[in-house]
């Protein structure tokens, strides 16, 4: 059991460094698609961190399945929140950094 | 300082109410109205299930080797609130729907200036 | 490890209100979808180390629904964000 | 631990309300308030009304928050500028802020088990409710058994709140040889995704349905959430679409049944001998009675919850879909 309890802690600290990077990200990248990068990718691994150390102390009834659904859903849908995201962005006619600073225009993209 | 602990839960929900009340009496536009009214209304429910809470207890789900439990009626009293609320908040912006196909509007200082042909 | 448990809760909660902070003040209302979307993807975590902490692990059914919801509320913005988006 | 997670959580609540007072942008006011939802569903698990947690999540969060959306698609998605001035509301608030605290003084102490609220009927339910009633989670009997009359009640009001919206914006059907495309046309991914993801949600609604008796649950979330699968369908797919899966009318119907069944079982206990509502005239064995009784009325509360959910969503959607195009 002790191995397990250090493994697991060692998930969930490795998990919440990811969460507190991607959280700092969202605050120090210069634009917006950058910002959605360091948020959903470090997103999905901190949940599988978080997640999989929560996985090692339960003694595999009903709650471990409950977790592995959470996993699963999480691991679905968030990606696909932030692709459908950035979508709309783009659609919406934001610029990434390179494209503002090579041509000041306001043109909208097209896709 | 016990004092504070004692305490601090219920002022921050009399805080949150008053956000609430002040939204819905300083606010033009109808639709932050029924924000303002909803955040009152949380806060309510928060001051019930604080009342319902016993430190040291737990959730009111029956375990093995538990005998302080939190207290259950409370809970019960604002599920159904919780419900009720979502339905007449329907309610509130079906009517606001209506207005602003009526009236054109939804901001409350200038339905002064349309008459009340609907 | 109920130590670390707690150490994990409050810094979920450092990333909680740094991704408030984000959608309170944000250049573009996408970033602010973005820290709304982030805030809501660590409350799930949240709910799943309390429910650990507190030692009734059984209630992480609340930690699905919100995933459930997270993910419906950031689709319903999307699709009405682009009814609404040509403001006049 | 639980004390400081309450005072961080209502920190950042109180956060959230002020700054929903400043913002103009309703856009963003209707989004913060989801995470004021959000954050005070958390503050309830934290306070151990894990039930009401799981309600506030799905209704508070999800359903009020797509309603308000759709609403401000047809008004408009910034407050005007207010001329009036602000000092007389916040005299009003701050006058009525002190009267409430100075009010607080007087209750007993946040966490006591000894206050007044606990002494009353709370200890019957707590320890009584699992033998009479027969059922773990002591809010499912409360809410169905003790006070079955009041929770046809409220069915009853959702119902009718259902009439009063449907009765305002109405239905409408669009012809089917025009039909506009609507929806996520070019989002494939989202499409994908949605059709994975919505047979997941109708299952877990299904398990939060009849696993209410024994966790967090029951006939009210159930509904909601199995209406969520629904909207997100009608969200990505288009109106049309969802309205071949699920028509208004058929809906309208759903919701009466739901109503019918709760106040049926009332009906037959009577019919058998009982009071209105009185499970245990339902079976030989009262406790098996009480298990039947309430296992049909949060069915019946589920199919009502549901359909009025969703046709209340068709009602604001429908406007939305025609007013913009």
């Amino acid at each position: 059991m002790f191995i397990l309890d250090i493994v697991s802690s060692a998930l969930l600290i490795a998990g919440v460094f990811f969460g507190l990077t991607g959280a700092v990200g969202l605050f120090k990248f210069p634009d917006f698609f950058t910002r959605i990068h360091a948020a959903s990718v470090t997103d999905s691994v901190a949940a599988i961190l978080i997640i999989g150390g929560l996985l090692l102390q339960t003694s595999f009834d009903l709650n471990t399945a409950k977790l592995l659904f959470i996993l699963a859903f999480l691991l679905i849908t968030s990606p696909t929140a932030s692709h459908a995201l950035a979508k709309s962005a783009r659609h919406g006619g934001l610029l990434c950094l390179a494209e503002t600073t090579n041509k000041p225009t306001d043109e909208r993209p097209h896709d | 300082m016990n004092f504070i602990f004692d305490y601090y839960n219920y002022w921050v929900v009399v805080f949150l109410m008053m956000a609430g009340f002040y939204i819905v009496i300083s606010a033009n536009n109808l639709v932050k109205k029924i924000v303002g009214l909803n955040i009152f209304q949380t806060s309510v429910f928060i001051l019930y299930i604080s009342m319902g809470k016993v430190s040291g207890g737990t959730a009111p789900i029956l375990v093995e080797g538990v005998t302080q439990y939190s207290n259950p009626l409370p809970h019960v009293l604002i599920l159904t609130a919780i419900v009720v609320g979502v339905a007449t908040t329907a309610v509130g912006l079906s009517l606001i729907v209506r207005i602003k196909r009526a009236y054109g509007t939804v901001e409350e200082n200038e339905f002064e200036n349309t008459d009340d042909a609907i | 490890m109920s130590l670390v448990l707690a150490a994990v809760c409050i810094a979920i909660m450092v990333v909680m209100a740094l991704a408030l902070a984000r959608s309170f003040s944000s250049p573009t209302v996408y970033d602010r979808i973005l820290g709304i979307n982030m805030f809501g993807t660590k409350t799930v975590l949240f709910i799943a180390v309390v429910g650990f902490l507190m030692g009734r692990p059984d209630f992480l059914d609340i930690a699905i629904v919100y995933a459930l919801i997270n993910f419906i509320g950031m689709v319903a913005v999307l699709r009405f964000f682009e009814y609404t988006a040509p403001v006049e | 631990m639980t004390e400081l997670i309450d005072l961080v959580l209502l920190a950042m609540l109180a956060l959230t309300a002020l700054k929903i007072i400043f913002l103009k942008d309703l856009f963003a006011v209707v989004m913060l308030f989801g995470i004021y939802s959000f954050l005070s569903a958390l503050i309830f698990i934290n306070l151990d009304a894990v039930d009401v947690a799981f309600t506030e999540a799905s209704v508070g969060a999800g359903i009020s928050s797509v309603l308000m959306l759709g609403t401000l698609a047809l008004t408009g998605r910034t407050e005007k500028e207010n001329k009036r001035s602000s000092l007389l509301p916040l005299l009003v608030v701050t006058v009525t802020g002190a009267a409430l605290i100075y009010g607080t003084l007087d209750m007993p102490p946040f966490g006591a088990a000894n206050n007044p609220v606990h002494e009353h009927v709370a200890p019957r339910y707590i320890e009584e409710s699992p033998k009479e009633v027969g059922l773990p989670n002591m809010v499912t009997s409360v809410l169905a058994s003790y006070r079955g009359f009041d929770t046809l009640g409220e069915t009853v009001v959702v119902f009718a709140a259902a009439i009063g919206v449907l009765a305002l914006l109405g239905v409408r059907r669009e012809k089917t040889d025009n039909v506009r495309q609507s929806g996520f046309t070019d989002h494939y991914v989202l499409r994908i995704i949605a059709k994975l993801v919505i047979p997941l949600i109708i299952l877990f609604a299904l398990y939060v349905q009849f696993h209410g008796d024994f966790g967090p649950g029951g006939g009210f979330q159930a509904g909601v959430i199995a209406a969520a699968a629904f909207i997100l369908y009608a969200l990505v797919y288009g109106l049309p679409s969802a309205f071949r899966v699920v028509g208004p009318k058929f809906l309208q119907g759903l919701a009466s049944f739901g109503v019918l069944l709760y106040a049926s079982v009332g009906l037959y206990s009577m019919f058998k001998g009982g009071q209105f509502l009185d499970y245990n005239k339902l079976a030989v064995d009262p406790l098996a009675g009480q298990h039947y009784g309430i296992i049909i009325i949060e069915l019946g509360v589920g199919i009502t919850v549901f359909a009025v959910m969703l046709s209340i969503y068709y009602a604001f959607a429908s406007q939305t879909e025609r007013g913009n195009t």
